[in-house]
């Protein structure tokens, strides 16, 4: 099976994309001639000229609000803001006009744009180039939010969320941008809203989403080693969210751990675990547990930032924690 | 100012201009009389005193342009050629409205004309024309996108944006200000010390002012406009005109002194324009039965709306997103 | 004891706190001359000057973080975003400057702004005028957000917001500023974080805050009738909240239902009820209930907001299902 | 361009100059290498090139005034004065960093100098200073606030929206672009079509062009927009100057062409200002001692970061919030 990294399979999903519907375009800073300060765009300009792959100014909000003026004139555009901490200045464009137009035209039309928004921690790149607001959007009726944790969903997903008719937050891991995994030749279309179950397991569900799957596998594999078997899904979409694998899942394992990157109050968990503890509460043994940040923003320094992002050690104990 | 063509007026024309005028200030006099009998929900922003902007700069659009307007934006979708049946009942939060009485005033919209909405948000409108010109320029449809925004607007950051991606990539964008002068209660002189000259100069843009007032005059700069946008490039159109209202329907102006709001009556545009067609040999019965017919048009429209019942919750409830097969 | 409407003891608090302290000075738009567009401003720039009482251009992000600098040199600015939904044009100022500095700057500074942002629909002002987004905000570390729901909370909490040391979002329900009620001519300062029993009760505890509060003491009414007693918290403060005063309350209910105007899914009461199901896990007799606007963007027509905004019947039958 | 004053060169001034220059310059050096050797967590954007602007204008400030600087700020803060120990401890993540450890490169500050912090957010130093010159003037500190910014920096919306307070209010403001060229990876022209003078010019501000490697001159201009930042309102001072070093550390530029990159040691501030005192008669012994003299400082003040320990979690978790009484 061929091997790509992740930031190659959004490039990827992007140049198919772009080649499969002339109406696709890709705007951003730097993703033209660049290439994009990931990479994700690069190689775009020399194949689809410089109408569809725009380098644009430092202008987030104008930018953001154009894509949605451009999607109401038959484009589907694909913007780029290069770290998710900008997204500050890009609000109104997606929450005001992208999310609530086709509501608030009476369905009159739709507004298929991406906002792409990397995020996340892990290199030291301090308070303002490290944030995860993805449960900002997901509180937004009318937007959609994904976020790939795998090579094979940075494809997936990218495409899906191109293809979607209505306005789609794509959310990325910086620190995922070097993996490398599987990637097929031909990428089975990905639905969004559909979780998938990363790793079996039966005693406790482990809900997580991005990056921080891969430390909920580790985790999951250290406690197999002390007996406890934890199934571990991957949400890929967190608005809409696979209520009914979450609730299956833990029908079966009566326990249940939330983790994510992003700040735990007021966090995506904070909306999963309220509903496990609704929907789910006969089924429950133990309190719904939930691990992310710290409430403080996200350090600089190593020593600050190792243990500011959660690891597998504080998904392990969360999950021991579910099992006491 | 653009200069005001006296030879060879094209009487067809002006009577064409005057009527749909006299449509929106129909329309505009019938919301406020609904408005104050409570048959309007929330706040509406009058045009009463802009109609010549609207019916000027719409009638230099052709089939493919698009357009994004304000929160003052009823002129610009009734001049656009927006059904006042779908209209009114948008406004009056009834199901048949064309946007199913989920928004009313502040974001009318109907894709069938171009109309990619008023706004609730100042400023807005410009980067959404600004994009819907860069789908016309990619997709090569031949269309000219058109921003109408007010004065107070020109504080936002998203005009400065706007106007330099516009002169960067040379999109077929045509920026329309309607200076009427006021920014809700304060005169914008108070809060912008730049012009819209300076800036749209400053972008390498081509900038006219005219008496937005005067129809033949903001309609022939409207001509000259919309050509430019179309082949050249940006434009930057500002019509000098006038808020007659208040800000809001409610609003009681207090803040304006009693010599300006005398003043409006002069600069009445369609007093203006029905002159000018006396002048040029149009009877008075004629140009009376032609704002009669625009009253019983609206008159029309106020009863179909009326009659037309509530939005059900169900059905917008289902239609925040797109049902794969609709869009 | 002296009535008040709502408004009133906003502008009575900033009328007082520009009193008491020099550096304090408000800004936005239309606040000066026009008293603001729902009067809290009304004569304090007669009675404080132009430049304490700033009328700002139509320029939300440049004020937003105008107010940083200005704390960072001494000043206290409260600044008004007319309404809410135009906050999507303000973040940067407030969650990557106002709320990160102290930190960022290893302490060196605090930042004594409060930005005051009216939210809530009730008066048919379409999606982009109605909308409650504190979720967002209480997800931000730096930043604390507070909402009054009486008169009384009214003076006390933008008092308390102005005179805190670091930046304070101070939520204002629209529907909430005709509200009459009493305000003692020495109003006991507010602590931030503090929550108040409403009204006391034995059979389920009832959490809310702003506007809400009123819907919830209506629906306790009506469940009275059916011999329910239900005890009502006002929250007062979302980030920090008061957990304690919830927790010890439900462990005397064993019942509990959060209510906010706010959209349901990912909005305040996603963390309220996560933390009761966490750490009131067995005291809860009954999953916790939730009540919200659904999720969809807050509609224009009468017939669509009556039903869009969470009453008391809707929290009277989320009580009841707690009792099943 | 603001004159080169050749009469009555104060040669004392011009050698301090040229001294704070070389503590900037030896400082991005050292950053250069450390980060090479990873000693220096995640990215940093060095001024190398730019060192006259930072010298020149920060020579202009009194104790007072405040500056807001950019993601490549090192040089101003530098030049402000700030100490070397708690500037290197800060980069490279101690215990012993001014801010910390928490934020590093793109967010060092110094409130007891004024210096409200280099910023990740590109263009919002500008409403920053904005705000902070508002308190200037509110609380008649007498000071000046300065927003350092980019030429990339121009497209944002907040310089357009600031520009307009600072004039509306005549602000002590002064607004200084380090117009390099570039913006990240593209030549600034590719993204800006505006001049900073028209757009100052449209807003009716003074604005000022000077060759910003060339620090007598750079100087000269920065008192004359400091003074009248303080006395007559806001000032934009544009100083045309050279990146020499890629956006950021590990950037290869390889978007540059070879004869723009070997053009830059002609244009080096540092050996300008060197050669210029050489013609002044300062021997060339003293000048070799003044370099090592900063490198030296430098180098003391790694060593100290070096041995300094890293910071604490706890304590940092425990300052989000002011504790009362602390504040
Ligand atoms: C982003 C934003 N800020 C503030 C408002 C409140 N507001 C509505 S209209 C208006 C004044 C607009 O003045 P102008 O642009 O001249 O339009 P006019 O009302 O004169 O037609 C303001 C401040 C808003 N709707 N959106
Ligand atoms: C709001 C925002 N958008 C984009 C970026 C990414 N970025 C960092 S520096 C930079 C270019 C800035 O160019 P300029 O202002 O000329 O400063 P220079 O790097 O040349 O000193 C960009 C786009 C950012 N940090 N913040
Ligand atoms: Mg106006
Ligand atoms: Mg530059």
């Amino acid at each position: 099976m061929p091997q790509s990294r992740y930031i190659r399979a959004i490039n990827k999903a992007l140049a198919d994309a772009l080649e499969a519907d002339p109406d696709v375009i890709v705007m951003g800073e730097d993703i033209a001639e660049a290439g994009g300060s990931f990479k994700a765009t690069r190689g775009l300009l020399e194949r689809f000229g410089p109408q569809r792959v725009r380098d644009t100014p430092i202008s987030e909000y104008s930018i953001s609000t154009a894509a949605v003026g451009a999607a109401l004139t038959g484009l589907k555009p694909v913007v780029e803001i290069m770290f998710m901490d900008f997204v500050t200045l890009a609000m109104d464009g997606i929450v005001n006009q992208a999310a609530k137009s086709r509501f608030m035209f009476g369905g009159q039309a739709s507004v298929p744009m991406v906002v792409r928004l990397p995020h996340g921690g892990g290199v030291n790149a301090g308070p303002q180039h490290s944030q995860c607001l993805e449960a900002w959007f997901a509180h937004v009726p009318g937007l959609k939010v994904v976020c790939p944790a795998t090579v094979e969903d940075a494809y997936a997903l990218t495409r899906a969320a191109i293809d979607d008719p209505d306005p789609v937050v794509l959310v990325e891991n910086k620190a995922l941008y070097a993996l490398s995994g599987e990637l097929p030749d031909e990428v089975a279309p990905a639905r969004i809203g559909e979780a998938r179950i990363a790793r079996d397991g039966a005693d406790v569900t482990v809900i997580t989403y991005g990056a921080t799957l891969h430390a909920c596998l580790k985790a999951a594999e250290t406690l197999a080693g002390e007996g406890v078997s934890a199934e571990v899904i991957d949400l890929r979409s967190l608005q809409p969210w696979d209520k009914a694998t979450v609730l299956a899942s833990v029908a079966r394992t009566h326990r249940a751990v939330v983790a994510h990157e992003a700040v735990r109050d007021f966090g995506i968990g904070a909306e999963i675990a309220a509903v496990i503890g609704e929907e789910g509460f006969d089924d429950l043994d133990a309190p719904v547990g939930r691990v992310g940040a710290p409430f403080m923003p996200a350090p600089f320094a190593r020593s600050l930032e190792e243990r500011y992002i959660p690891d597998a050690g504080a998904i392990a104990a969360a999950v021991r924690r579910t099992l006491e | 100012m653009a200069a005001r063509r006296d030879t060879n007026v094209d009487i067809g024309k002006l009577r064409a201009l005057h009527d749909v005028m006299l449509r929106v200030r129909a329309s505009e006099n019938a919301l406020s009389r609904l408005f104050a009998d409570s048959e309007i929900p929330g706040f509406i922003h009058l045009s009463l005193g802009q109609e010549a902007v609207a019916a000027g700069v719409c009638a230099a659009l052709g089939p493919r342009d698009t357009l994004a307007t304000t929160h003052r934006g009823h002129g610009h979708v009734i001049a656009r050629g927006m059904d006042l049946d779908s209209f009114f009942k948008e406004l009056m939060g009834r199901a048949g409205g064309k946007c199913g009485g989920r928004s009313g005033s502040m974001h009318v919209a109907d894709m069938s004309l171009g109309i990619l909405g008023a706004n609730g948000i100042v400023g807005a409108g410009i980067p959404l024309a600004l994009g819907s010109a860069i789908a016309h320029q990619t997709r090569g449809t031949g269309g000219v996108a058109v921003a109408f925004f007010g004065d107070g607007a020109m504080a936002e950051g998203a005009l400065h944006e706007s106007l330099n991606m516009a002169a960067l990539w040379e999109l077929p964008l045509l920026l329309v200000c309607e200076n009427n002068g006021w920014s809700e209660f304060s005169p914008t002189e108070r809060q912008f010390k730049g012009t819209l000259k300076g800036l749209a100069e400053t972008f390498g843009l081509v900038h006219r002012v005219v008496d937005g007032n005067d129809i033949e005059a903001t309609a022939a700069a409207a001509e000259e406009a919309v050509a430019h946008a179309r082949d050249k490039g940006p434009f930057v159109l500002e019509c000098m005109t006038t808020r007659v209202r208040g800000h809001f329907e409610g609003d009681a102006q207090k803040y304006r002194d009693t010599e300006e709001m005398q003043g409006l009556g002069a600069k009445d545009p369609i007093a203006r324009s029905r002159a000018r067609l006396g002048d040029l040999g149009v009877a008075e019965a004629e140009l009376d039965d032609m704002a009669t017919a625009a009253e019983r048009q609206v008159a029309a429209a106020v009863e179909a709306a009326r009659a037309d019942p509530l939005p059900d919750f169900d059905a917008a409830l289902a239609d925040v997103y797109t049902r794969r097969g609709t869009a």
